[in-house]
């Protein structure tokens, strides 16, 4: 784990690249990371998040300031932005229930070839998608989602890149720290090592690759 | 009484002690505030926690603590937060007792539509679709129709949330539960009449001999 | 959640009943709840459990009182008592890899229909199961694996039930306590709900049916 | 220097600044103590910890903290401990730099053989097929021949761990490295000629102009 400032981190950051963010509705997105990615100007990209936020929070802003291409979300229904550029087919959406984001993002981070969940079967989220049937319950084949690079958002690090999350800002990010070539990981506080319990470490440090600190608070 | 707090304070007679629930955003957060007195209930919120209490005073709001429609919240004691893969899990896994929800529609098969309207509202599901899949109990809370139009249809037109129908329909004019032969009026809303809820019903509903009166106080 | 001295709990467990056991070779196994079936004879029992640790510790010991009838476990190398009732055909054994063992009490708890894995493919483990090609890799469709009983074993409780592990006392436990009908606890103390922080709450106590105090500590 | 000292000295040289790194039970683990100066291992035990450290001085112990072998171990300042299914996650998901395990057959494609003995020797796959399938390298430490028996085979005639080929074999003998043309012989211990690593490996041998031997100190 290497400790950056934001420009740096985010430099590495190639236009049309993948990265998955996290948060629910914009708590427990890393904020100064997506600002950074305003400031880049980085374009095209494909963002995995549970949502799109509100236009003037979380990943709601890359939304608005057109650098995102394609959204894979659960929910859009707080920022009016997305919808319209949707209708405008300015950007491509893909709606994916909650639970079943969760899992696929999960499945790439372990290793899984895909799951099979009951959520979706019958209605229009099963089109295109394989059906399995075992011991006559229907599920759909869900395949793992996997990104270039994860950008979560924790309480606190240790100086090997060991992470604690607060409260309903954990949601997705310890999932996507599993489930991305790089990760990157803003926290509002760096401590010692030695200074977090192993039974309080949310997300092992091995898997964090830069952390960058919070400046505002 | 208006609609909303009658269907909120007869929703709150189905929670027991002890029970696992799930408020869906708008009017079902409103039963949490009737809830019976001595029952001690847990709400859990998808976005990651069990425990959530009431709004937070006004000051004491915490950053990383809100419910699924972004609102602060208060954690109680004995709370607990976890990530989104678990949060799901609980919900998906058969964990959570009872989950209330709002509706566009609901057919005669007891499947509910409320996650979308095609060409004019794409909110996307967010956790609708593991909740309606997932809970052991799903109970519905909308108005009995929308713009004089009736909600309560012989088939959605809507697309659907999940094939998994919903355990019992509260409304401002009745309880209405869907069986395998069809909907069963269960009972009416004080003033009115069986003739009024079938006016505005467009499903068959089946009347049984004797329809009590909601027991609201 | 009730607390509850281990006799009146294993009273409950049926002969032929199938239970998941925490712990890894004897450490984060429930030792009370483990010796308590042993005194009262339960018979006939399917047990799952990483491994069968020693003849002397862990559930070793419900193998050498004969009081299982099927294994499902990754390992039985320390336990030379398995090895040699299997043999015998007293002892019915499924190997399960590690991993897989995991993922399939997993899939039980968070009501996932099954798990694609890489692991197993082309050995012997494959024999029996459906495999499934994705983009040209292989992987084994693996079931969930679900119990009437789980019994695990927590470092403490709060009075609602909330449980915090110990190192790698923590292991199987977690995700056992998800997977089957009744989960009974066995911890070291029980401490004052509120006493737990949010975030260090490794098992949400909605999923804790019984707890029992370990005396002898 | 003894073989295992020669093979565990050898396979130390493999291990880079920041790597996570798996050591199987035996042998393997004794690569731990001569990891190169300057170099920081993170080593996991898929029981559920990385930053293991040594085993604790007399009375130092801890009952909940232990390696895959149930042998006493340290944490590290900086440790995390987790449950087995995000274990197994990180080691199939690819995290894992480098797995370390005996062998008791590999042949021409690679291939390994280290959990079974039809018939005679059936302790479970424990971890290992799912360490074989999903580490990023996977180095296989044993002894050249058995009761002067070649180990390196034409074909496997034990139940192999995984299809997944190793990346490397290390033996008191030689270094030899599978690659899709065949075994290419790359070191040679100290005082052996290639001759005597024929003459003991039943499976075909590249032997490039130059084989060097061994820098071990």
């Amino acid at each position: 784990m290497q400790v950056l400032k934001p420009t740096e981190v985010i430099k590495m950051i190639p236009d049309g690249a993948s990265i998955m963010v996290g948060g629910f509705l914009g708590v427990g997105t890393p904020a100064c990371l997506v600002d950074e990615i305003i400031n880049q100007e980085k374009k095209d990209l494909t963002v995995m998040c549970n949502d799109s936020a509100f236009p003037d929070r979380g990943i709601g802003k890359l939304i608005v300031k057109k650098l995102v291409k394609k959204l894979i979300a659960s929910h859009i229904g707080t920022n009016p932005e997305t919808q319209q550029q949707m209708i405008k087919k300015e950007l491509e959406v893909e709606l994916v229930p909650q639970g079943t984001l969760a899992e696929r993002i999960r499945a790439a981070g372990v290793g899984l070839g895909g799951i099979l969940t009951p959520t979706g079967v019958g209605t229009i989220v099963e089109d295109g998608k394989q059906v399995v049937e075992l011991d006559g319950k229907k599920y759909l084949l869900e395949l793992p989602i996997h990104a270039d690079f994860a950008l979560i958002k924790a309480k606190r690090s240790d100086y090997l890149g060991n992470l604690a999350y607060s409260l309903t800002a954990r949601n997705f990010n310890p999932i996507m720290a599993m489930a991305a070539d790089i990760v990157i990981a803003e926290v509002e506080e760096i401590i010692p090592v030695g200074a977090m319990p192993p039974d309080e470490v949310h997300t092992p440090n091995v898997l964090v690759d830069y952390v960058i600190v919070d400046g505002r608070r | 009484m208006d609609a909303k707090t009658l269907i909120a304070k007869r929703i709150a007679l189905e929670l027991k002690d002890g029970y696992l629930v799930n408020l869906g955003i708008g009017t079902p957060t409103l039963v949490a505030n009737y809830t019976p007195k001595n029952v001690n209930i847990f709400f859990e919120s998808e976005n990651g926690i069990i425990g959530m209490g009431p709004i937070p005073q006004e000051g004491m709001e915490n950053a990383d603590l809100i419910n699924a429609s972004a609102g602060y919240v208060t954690a109680l004691p004995g709370s607990s937060c976890f990530d989104s893969a678990t949060s799901f899990g609980l919900i998906r896994g058969g964990h959570l007792d009872v989950t209330v929800l709002g509706g566009l529609q609901v057919d005669e098969k007891g499947r509910l539509a409320n996650w979308m309207i095609p060409g004019k509202m794409i909110p996307g599901m967010g956790g609708a679709m593991d909740l309606v899949t997932g809970a052991k109990r799903v109970i519905v809370s909308m108005t009995h129709t929308a713009k004089g139009k009736p909600k309560i249809v012989k088939e959605c037109t809507l697309p659907i949330t999940s094939i998994r129908p919903v355990d019992l329909i509260v409304t401002e004019m009745a309880v209405i539960e869907p069986t395998k032969s069809g909907l069963v009026l269960k009972e009416i809303a004080p003033g009115i009449t069986i003739d009024e809820v079938l006016r505005n019903t467009e499903a068959h509903l089946i009347i049984p001999e004797n329809v009590p009166i909601m027991k609201i106080e």
